[in-house]
């Protein structure tokens, strides 16, 4: 299931007749959500489980909140062995980490191979100076970064954002998978690394 | 930018990652200073180590010795954070040794800025590639991390659309053949080793019969037609060789934008440049 | 993800020693068992379960019928999304069947009519090289596959082959709808892409 299933999937005869869509009234949006993040294998995000229910988003965002409490036990239950993380701009249930060590012997993941220091630090260069191009990634890690980019577009970490009309040079972005596996839900939850740029930074200007 | 180094100290990365390293890292024993050569380059961008004081002909030498004692990826990583930094230092030090005299012209101002921009860079290397540890530590945590993604049930797999098929057996094949070709491994290029030798000398006199017609020339057409590095980097070193003798100017607007050069010597003789390029051996 | 997980993993040294495994006594088993259950892919057996916690096979099924009251209210908490069935011998989180509806909706306008990039090339590497292993199709691809290959399961477009009996894992190959959707009548009509392959392939020798 993509988060780009709208823009593939043919309008429903419920939307082509302007009929309202979503769960009867009696079923409970937690309960609904709950139902459909069993099924769901990557992070749902709000608006797309508004639409999945057909219920204003703040309903949704609060019965989101509720499940997480709820899961962590604050709603009278006991803490439960998952919980509901906002990761990667979406919503997905995560074994609780204090259990992963537990379960690891029932899935098989393989993790991938770890990235070098090299593409690491290329990595971050994107993530904070992006959409950037390759040449000024470069001049940036004073190297030759061809190789590096091309493992992190393999990883799906790192996608061509759009191709400067001008230069014709390609501009890299980050992706929502590289959001997933760093566990944060947003480009803001990066470290902040001004104060270290601060005094020297001028001609640097857009770096956080 | 022309701000004095000094008020930039505070932003120079804390000496404590540097401490981190050092028992496992490269050390660096000179005469202005025995320790971790990540420590030396604190100290540089803190401004308590003179890098005009630091001979880095002796710290290259040191490091390819210390890199021989290595083995494997460790040693690739090593050594190119080392040029990284090394260039940056050998940029910055160059800037450093230019005459500079008391701030009485633009041309020092723009020299100053100069030095303030590799410092900028520098820190900016610094900065990132901490940072980058920070990449590293949450990529390790969160693959431990176990989500829920199950097949999924039968009953609700009837409800997907239809696939549309619009893959052709030519793509597929190709598809295939693209997924299965071995990513590339990043090898270091030896090719450099076997160029022909280019004349530090004989680039410049090309250089000069350019720029002595008296309009400005951009470094791009001065390399234009150059179909090796090595002349590239040969024309530019002679740049360098010429503006010691002030034979040249230079005009950057902006970091890494265009740069004008224009021709300044007043006594010029063609026998300059039989000296031209002494230092490098020609 | 399989019920014959500890076929392959290593014997830790608590085996060797002859000593107790599983959960920290801290831990209750109700919410090892949960966790456990929300990432298993498979029906989990009781027995299996309780090598897993490392608890007696009644401590587990006590706390098995536990959970399954608990999700469905009868514990004072909600009636939840999900319930715990014992289905064909094994137990496994299902949807719960009043949801359904609400699921099916979902599924229907998420799952994109078209396969990703990622899909059809992980599907063209199984064509070529099948039977095949989820851990080789990752190491060609250098990626996670898991997710997509359970979506070309999904889509009927490939199938469990057979599991290796020595290292417990599944290989895939690929259906008759492939082929239909190809526009071919058997494997043999694939292109053939050896050719192409022979400058820089080695370590893919067994390519048709």
């Amino acid at each position: 299931m993509g988060s780009d299933a709208e823009t593939t999937t043919e309008p429903t005869e419920a939307d082509v007749e302007g009929a309202p869509r979503g769960i009867p009234d009696h079923i409970d949006v937690a309960r609904a959500l709950e139902a459909i993040l069993m099924v769901a294998d990557e992070p749902q995000s709000v608006v797309g489980l508004a639409a999945g229910v057909g219920r204003p988003v703040e309903d949704v965002r609060a019965a989101l909140a509720e499940l997480v409490a709820d899961y962590d036990g604050a709603a009278g239950g006991p803490r439960r062995g998952f919980e509901l993380r906002e990761v990667g701009g979406g919503w997905r249930i995560y074994v609780r980490g204090e259990l992963d060590e537990v379960v690891r012997e029932f899935v098989h993941t393989q993790s991938p191979a770890k990235l070098s220091q090299a593409a690491l630090e290329t990595l971050a260069v994107i993530a904070y100076k992006q959409p950037i191009s390759r040449g000024a990634i470069a001049s940036i890690r004073a190297v030759n970064v061809d190789s590096v980019v091309r493992t992190l577009l393999g990883r799906g970490l790192i996608t061509e954002a759009f191709t400067d009309s001008e230069t014709g040079a390609i501009h890299y972005a980050t992706t929502e998978l590289l959001l997933t596996q760093l566990g944060i839900n947003s480009l803001d939850e990066l470290p902040k690394i001004s104060p270290l740029l601060d005094d020297g930074s001028r001609g640097f200007d857009d770096v956080r | 930018m022309a701000r004095s180094p000094e008020r930039q100290a505070p932003a120079a990365p804390p000496t404590a990652s540097a401490d981190e390293d050092a028992p496992a890292g490269f050390r660096v024993h000179l005469a202005s200073f025995d320790g971790p050569f990540d420590l030396l380059l604190s100290l540089i961008t803190k401004r308590e180590l003179d890098i005009t004081e630091i001979a880095l002909s002796a710290v290259t030498d040191e490091f390819l010795t210390y890199l021989r004692g290595l083995d494997g990826p460790d040693e690739l990583d090593e050594a190119s954070e080392f040029l990284v930094v090394a260039v940056t230092l050998l940029d910055w030090k160059i800037a450093s040794l230019l005459p500079q005299g008391e701030l009485v012209d633009a041309e020092d101002v723009a020299l100053l800025e100069a030095r303030d921009l590799l410092f900028a860079r520098l820190l900016q290397y610094r900065a990132f590639k901490e940072v980058s540890a920070w990449f590293a530590e949450r990529l390790v945590a969160e693959s431990l991390r176990h989500a829920r993604s199950v097949r999924l049930e039968d009953r609700f797999r009837e409800r997907t659309p239809e696939l549309r098929w619009t893959t052709s057996l030519d793509d597929f094949a190709a598809l295939a053949l693209l997924a299965m070709t071995p990513r590339e491994i990043p090898v270091v290029g030896l090719d450099h080793l076997h160029a022909p030798l280019i004349s530090i000398r004989e680039q410049a006199a090309h250089v000069v019969s350019l720029l002595r017609r008296g309009d400005p020339v951009t470094f791009r057409q001065l390399i234009a037609g150059a179909d090796q590095k090595g002349v590239v980097v040969a024309r530019f070193l002679a740049l360098l060789e010429l503006y010691r003798h002030a034979a040249v100017g230079f005009e950057q607007l902006e970091p890494l934008g265009e740069l004008t050069v224009r021709w300044t010597a007043e006594n010029w003789s063609d026998e300059n440049l039989v000296n031209l390029g002494a230092d490098y051996g020609q």
